[in-house]
């Protein structure tokens, strides 16, 4: 019996000791009418070797293209000591660590972790994660209502430019909770917050503003002026970040006068791979004192009996399995190890080593957009300064051109015409460092070819 | 053993620079440039796998040992699951790659979303909740989506028993409903007059799990579905403990209209520490409108994602793309690896080892809070005797267990046993396991008549002994540099 | 610098410790005229990414044909857990376990290991492996010359079914030694032995016969008469096995009837993958009277000073670190980390998992062969009973059918059309357990058309 | 922390049934046919992950110590190493595949002899030894069979200082040679006067590894490579140090003939607890016409295997394919990581390392053997007067060093310093490590003043104390079930 180690004896012991004449008696209680008949959908088990075959299949199947698609997931280059150790038993079947004698490996990473994302964003605080960034964000709202005392409304603004999942998320998630949206529009040919519609909003009730830096378009917002206006106007700050552009730009820490309050963002770029969507990390980092209202686990430095330094969740009282009904959120499990990945990255990166990171991809999506602008019927969307990211405007339907180019074995971009339908047949391209010069030729060779109709 | 913070190995100017492309810097505008480096570690690439391995080393975990923590389901993670999700070309696929080139991954997604189905007897799945807690949400939110669609606008509250979860209220809170609890009664069912007393016209629905925390199958799951139905709520069923129940009876069948999955328990997807998990949610015709998106269809012999345009009362997405991806091939690969037969054993073979350590620690003689029933894949057992006659309480048995080699039971969960170890062997630990496990028990009991401070001193063998919580809690040392000390 | 940690100021504070102004000055000692001037040939340092992505070019190039190839190396399903566990730092980066305290786990798997081969060889005690199967053979008849202390001619028979790579390299590895080997012919039509050149050899000083079952062309021999015979004329009888075969057939240490004298064989059948030949592990078992001859680290259980048991390195006395000269073998590193694969295979697999794998790679075998010879032109070469490999005659040129082949990505098999010329267009073939039906046919329906010069 | 054998999880009928076929069983004839199962493990597949997961945790290891293993170059191996020489196609590629499904693979094989060939100023390598002593083997066979080639028979004399690894000597017996062993002078040079002594019409060649196994660097190394050649002989060099001149100066510049690299220590592959390791060897022209098959070359743009039929003098095979395929791989993609300036700093970070150790340890008052010497990547220290003075020996320093978390260095080798611990640093560790190495040896020193006895008891912090090693070798218990106890 697959992973089931009872021999026949054994069973044949542990019903004498229970005192119960087969298996099926220990289901007495369960009213027969009750009882499967059979799962006819499921098919026969399969041996090891037949699932690897059917998986290594599937995924040929789809294969490995050559890919140009960020838009909130980040193709980059992770060590390979990151999942070796990452997957080692001790971390990939360990539980939350409410043991924390048990749990001293786990416990010390996930402080490791706390102060290297609260340095890098500049905050003071961080949890030790959230499911993803899109419904950290939506967290990180439901959060500023908490810690924003004064403010009734519970109104968040948005701009336009945040990373229109994030805000689906957030409206989904904080459906039940009486909290409402206003989304500000962007300014054309910049791509980048119209300044002039958030202050219109001047003096209105406002619990926070969110800001995206760099934006989805991957332009780079104003936000030292979007902060003061909102501290000014007395709403929070919640600054949504992709934490490897940190490396370059300064943290929210340190936008305008005070810095942000709440700062979120998708861990995905630091250590976990692209697969398909998840698991991904939410971080969040905030002021100290903001910390009882922040969502998620926390670790916390004490020491035990004998005075020796150890960790262990800390400020439970803030969580469900405490708080029960007054809890900051549900959350419960998390995403561990995919901290533990991240961490791990962090510490082969070094801040110098996500400088050169960042700095490379934003080299090469420079180059691609140079190459691809070469292009007729391709045309940059908006000017300004950017990191990693850039809308292209095409001749032509850019499903269409997708298409063509998924044959050609290159995921090429995201389509934004349903999103943002005003900019036409609008495309988000983005290339990292593990993109080559080679790559870019590949691709722009590609897309000639698909706007001329070559086959 | 014990190993220095990472930020102790960090030197100035000391990097593993094989790691990232050399010699580019970038054109920053002054507004917009980071002044000063991030603090984080500076260390050599053999520092950094030094440094994780060993702390790795300071974990207990089910590769390493029995972890009986009740409520949780620490059984085996199967190597392949992680090997297989982690081929190559599952990790490069992005979230957003066009359907042209994602037939395999969607076929897994389909063909897991109509096990799950076929498993819980409902009508649709939607995978991408990312954690039992956001497939709790994904219920209750889709109740509430239910009569909103019916302007049945009164209907907010949520029934939970007193042995729920935490998250149980906590997810109904989140929501916007208001929580009514009923109590258990002393057999460990539902009180049927205190439900019947807290259901009418404002109720939404009522949020269960059977069998419950307490251990013990809810006998009379149908009546209760009966009145809640009747009453216009409707029925959720908290899936912690589907590991209980898999292949012997289905929410589905039981009544309820919405279930959510921890495909991190009852399929074996690994903890992580901490996560990632995966709440998967299956609902009955009822609820089939409000499905979260994206699930995955199946058009002829193609596979698309179903969205919005799809289902157009989804009560939306949950996460940026498509919950924890690679979580859903591990529970995929899990599942056809146990195959139809396997699905049958989880429960029975969870039930036996439950119900033979049950019977071996009351015939050792520790109090069962439930002696008269049968145990699910779970039980209770409470010190409450011992905590009085010798001091040594439920806390003290669990932290001396870790001497022992066994991961400790889940303890004061749920809150309405006093000093309860709440115990859950799992189908796949070997009888001599819990053989052992009981003898430790045995041991400690002894233990805790001769010498009780030794037991209150536990544990003695670990990386640290007991931590000081009050502390940590008020003098937060939450960062490398917070505080003075070290 | 990469996997180096100095910093500028630590390699300062270190050379004004050691009181050199340099750090070429530590190399003062070498005389000047043979320093380095440069080393033009080796290129540039690559980042770890660009040789991720050269390593999986070249690994794509060489692509995942259909492999129909045995011939000593066998490609078997591999349990994931297996390499998962093999791979952990702790077995991956240690050291041979000359610090038996600090070595424990490896030592004590080492242990488990001898007790695993000597079981399944039928002999009563094993080393902890040698390199490879062929080298293994080599140290075998080194080891029959040392105890057989009666027999002074130093002369080996082997039959020519031997795999004839293990003879070249026991030719190879002995030829300092003035051994000789004696190649006796097998039998046209059947494929083993040809048992009365043997018998033509009574009366001579012969130090040891070799047996291998299954033979190279995987036809099994007779080797209850063999060993019989060869112990009636005072000769040592080594056996060479396949492990896997094991599961099925006699073991060794029942051959005859008092089973052979030393065991060997190439243990990567049990969770080693194909890997280009190497690393695999040879294996060695054998009576206990002739321990002391018998080459390679062998692992002890004994007792601490608190009476607990442990593991250690015996038996040193017979090694080239203490013997030096005398030493009966310069063996020293071996291939502990195969080892460790192995024995977590076999834990996995358990007898009745092995002797499962064994039956259906024979079966698939038996089943390829059927499909093969229904084609024009290809016929079989032998009767008689075989395990999972088999030679096919052609009415072609193999290296042209075996070059087509691997144009439509199939690695058809072995040419032995040099190493046995009287066979003609001999084809030597297998199938395991991971060949399907579904690829049984994709290799028939290409050989047909080969054999009918199909494009 | 200990771990029973695995034969004590074993129950007759328990299996990880799903790692194996179903339900085919072979028709054996009576005569060919096993009667009785072998005594393998029967086992669950979570009971073989967590046993062989925690036996994992009883080693030390490179990824959780220093392990200044002198002679061993015990340095950090390279996650990518592993990682991308298990790329799935290079771990399904058959060894006997035809080239036209190889070329990648081939194409790595020739650029590893080609930048072998460069680092070591040879003029043609073959990767097929499997180890070090392979590679020595081959070395010696090489020169047997040159000088045979030139009917030079009486040639069979093999020089070896009485440092020598002690698989120089065991190698040339193998080969059929006699060994004449020749002294070393006090400050660890070879007695130039012994070896002319020694040099005759029977020389075939010498062994010598430079810098020897004293740790230092021969200096009139040309002048013995003039006489060695003058009197007919060739000259051999053991790579086990070449990780100490890497990128300095090489053996063919020196004047060695031949030499075999253990790519497991100089190029970083794993030692995996006893191999696999790799014994490269590369030769002058002199030997060219012997290098043992298979190596690789290349026609045009086409890489094939050179066989016999290319190198029809060759020594013949090592191996039945091509040695250590994998471990090649590894070493390969090191070279590539590390590059041209990498390969430099191998030795000039060893020998910076080497030479503070040595120097701290000078101060802490350790005596050198010799200390008026530079130590090449290693050196050693004598433990001589603590022996006599305080009843304290090497080894019992090397053993309590494990209580203090560090590997033990090589104890009572080489032979000829008594009561020595050879210390090999490597180039990869940092100066912090160093100096808590160099702490911990002075602690210990304090302890042995103090109480003797602590330190002759050690260790006491490991899985087990000090080990009966006479009654390993007395009482013989080398499988399960050989002996009664336990």
């Amino acid at each position: 019996m697959p992973f089931i180690p009872h021999t026949e004896t054994e069973i044949g012991e542990m019903l004498a000791a229970i005192g119960a004449p087969s298996i099926d008696a220990l289901f007495d209680e369960i009213p027969a009418a009750l009882r499967i008949k059979s799962l006819a959908a499921i098919p026969d088990a399969l041996s090891e070797m037949d699932v690897g075959r059917l998986m290594q299949a599937r995924a040929s199947q789809d294969g490995r293209p050559l890919n140009f698609l960020g838009a909130g997931a980040y193709e980059h280059h992770i060590p390979a000591a990151v999942w070796a150790i990452v997957t080692r038993g001790e971390f990939y079947s360990a539980y939350t660590p409410y043991q924390a004698e048990a749990s001293q490996g786990t416990l010390q990473l996930l402080y490791e972790y706390q102060s290297m994302m609260s340095s890098l964003t500049g905050m003071e605080v961080s949890n030790a994660s959230l499911y993803d960034g899109a419904s950290a964000l939506a967290e990180a709202c439901l959060m500023a209502v908490r810690a924003h005392r004064k403010s009734k409304s519970a109104r968040i603004v948005v701009p336009s430019t945040l990373n229109p999942t994030y805000l689906s998320v957030s409206r989904a998630v904080v459906e039940g909770q009486n909290l409402s949206f206003t989304v500000l529009p962007y300014e054309s040919g910049k791509g980048t917050l119209q300044f002039s519609k958030l202050e219109a909003l001047k003096g209105e009730d406002l619990t926070a503003v969110v800001i995206q830096q760099p934006n989805f378009f991957g332009q780079m917002e104003d936000v030292d002026a979007i902060t003061d206006w909102a501290h000014a106007n007395n709403a929070l700050v919640i600054a949504v970040v992709n934490p490897l552009s940190l490396a370059l730009f300064k943290p929210p820490g340190e936008w305008g006068t005070k810095g942000v309050d709440i700062v979120v963002g998708d861990g995905q770029p630091f250590g976990v791979p692209l697969s398909s969507g998840g698991p991904y990390f939410g971080f969040m980092t905030t002021r100290m004192e903001h910390v009882r209202q922040m969502p998620g686990r926390i670790i916390g430095r004490t020491v035990d009996l004998d005075g020796k330094q150890g960790f262990t969740l800390t400020l439970q009282a803030r969580e469900q399995h405490i708080r029960r009904s007054k809890a900051t959120s549900n959350i419960c499990t998390n995403q561990g190890l995919l901290v533990t990945a991240a961490t791990i990255h962090m510490s082969l990166l070094g801040a110098a080593g996500l400088e050169s990171v960042a700095a490379t991809s934003q080299r090469q999506t420079s180059k691609l957009i140079e190459k691809l602008t070469r292009i007729p019927g391709v045309k940059l969307a908006f000017d300004g300064y950017r990191f990693h990211e850039a809308v292209l405007q095409l001749s032509v339907k850019v499903s269409d051109v997708l298409d063509a180019l998924a044959k050609r074995n290159i995921v090429g971009g995201l389509d934004l015409s349903n999103l943002y339908p005003e900019l036409g047949n609008a495309l988000l391209v983005c290339a990292t460092e593990t993109r080559t010069d080679a790559d870019l030729d590949t691709y722009a060779a590609a897309l000639a070819d698909v706007l001329e109709r070559k086959p | 053993m014990s190993e220095p913070l990472i930020f102790k190995h960090s030197r100035s100017g000391r990097s593993a620079v094989g790691q990232y492309p050399q010699a580019v810097s970038a054109e920053v505008p002054e507004k917009f440039r980071r002044r000063k480096r991030a603090a984080l570690p500076e260390v050599s690439e053999l520092q950094a796998v030094r440094h994780f391995t060993r702390l790795s080393q300071l974990n207990f975990s089910i590769d390493t040992h029995f972890y009986p923590l009740g409520s949780c389901t620490m059984k085996y993670n199967p190597r392949a699951c992680n090997a297989f999700a982690m081929l190559p070309e599952f990790l490069g696929r992005h979230p957003l790659a066009p359907n042209s080139v994602s037939q395999g991954f969607l076929a897994c997604l389909f063909e897991l979303q109509e096990m799950l189905k076929e498993v819980t007897g409902m009508k649709g799945v939607s995978l991408t909740p990312m954690a039992g807690a956001q497939g709790e949400f994904a219920g209750v939110a889709m109740i509430r989506a239910y009569h909103k669609a019916r302007n049945d606008l009164e209907r907010t509250e949520i029934i939970v028993p007193d042995a729920a979860h935490g998250t149980n209220p906590a997810t109904a809170t989140m929501c916007g409903c208001t929580v009514v609890e009923i109590p258990s009664l002393p057999n460990g069912d539902i009180d049927i007059d205190a439900l019947k007393g807290a259901l009418g016209p404002k109720t939404a629905g009522i949020m269960l799990t059977n069998p419950s925390t307490l251990g013990v199958f809810e006998r009379r799951i149908q009546e209760v579905a009966k009145l809640v139905h009747e009453a216009g709520g409707l029925l959720y069923y908290d899936g912690a403990n589907l590991n209980a129940i898999l292949g012997k009876v289905r929410p589905g069948d039981m009544g309820f209209d919405v279930i959510h999955m921890n495909l991190h328990k009852t399929f074996s997807t690994p903890h992580g520490g901490g996560g990632p998990g995966s709440g998967a949610v299956g609902v009955g015709q009822r609820l089939l409108p409000f499905l979260p998106i994206p699930t995955v269809g199946k058009d002829g012999d193609n596979y698309r994602w179903l969205d919005e345009k799809d289902v157009p009362q989804t009560i939306g997405r949950l996460s940026a793309f498509m919950g924890n991806a690679g979580v859903l091939l591990r529970a995929y690969v899990y599942m056809r690896m146990l195959g139809r037969e396997g699905m049958h054993r989880v429960a029975e073979f969870s039930a036996l080892n439950a119900n033979y350590l049950l019977a071996r620690l009351k015939k050792a003689g520790f109090d069962a809070a439930y002696p008269e029933r049968r145990a699910s894949h779970e039980f209770i057992i409470t010190m409450k005797r011992q905590a009085k006659e010798l001091g040594v309480n439920a806390m003290d048995f669990a932290k001396r267990l870790l001497d022992y080699g066994y991961h400790a039971p889940t303890t004061y969960f749920p809150l309405l046993v006093p000093e309860c170890l709440l115990i859950e062997p799992t189908e796949t630990e070997a009888k001599e396991e819990l053989d052992g496990f009981v003898d430790a028990l045995i041991a400690i009991q002894a233990e805790a008549e001769q010498d009780a401070a030794k037991v209150k001193g536990a544990p003695y063998t670990l990386p640290v002994r007991r931590l000081d919580d009050v502390r940590a809690a008020k003098q937060l040392d939450l960062t490398y540099g917070m505080r003075s000390t070290e």
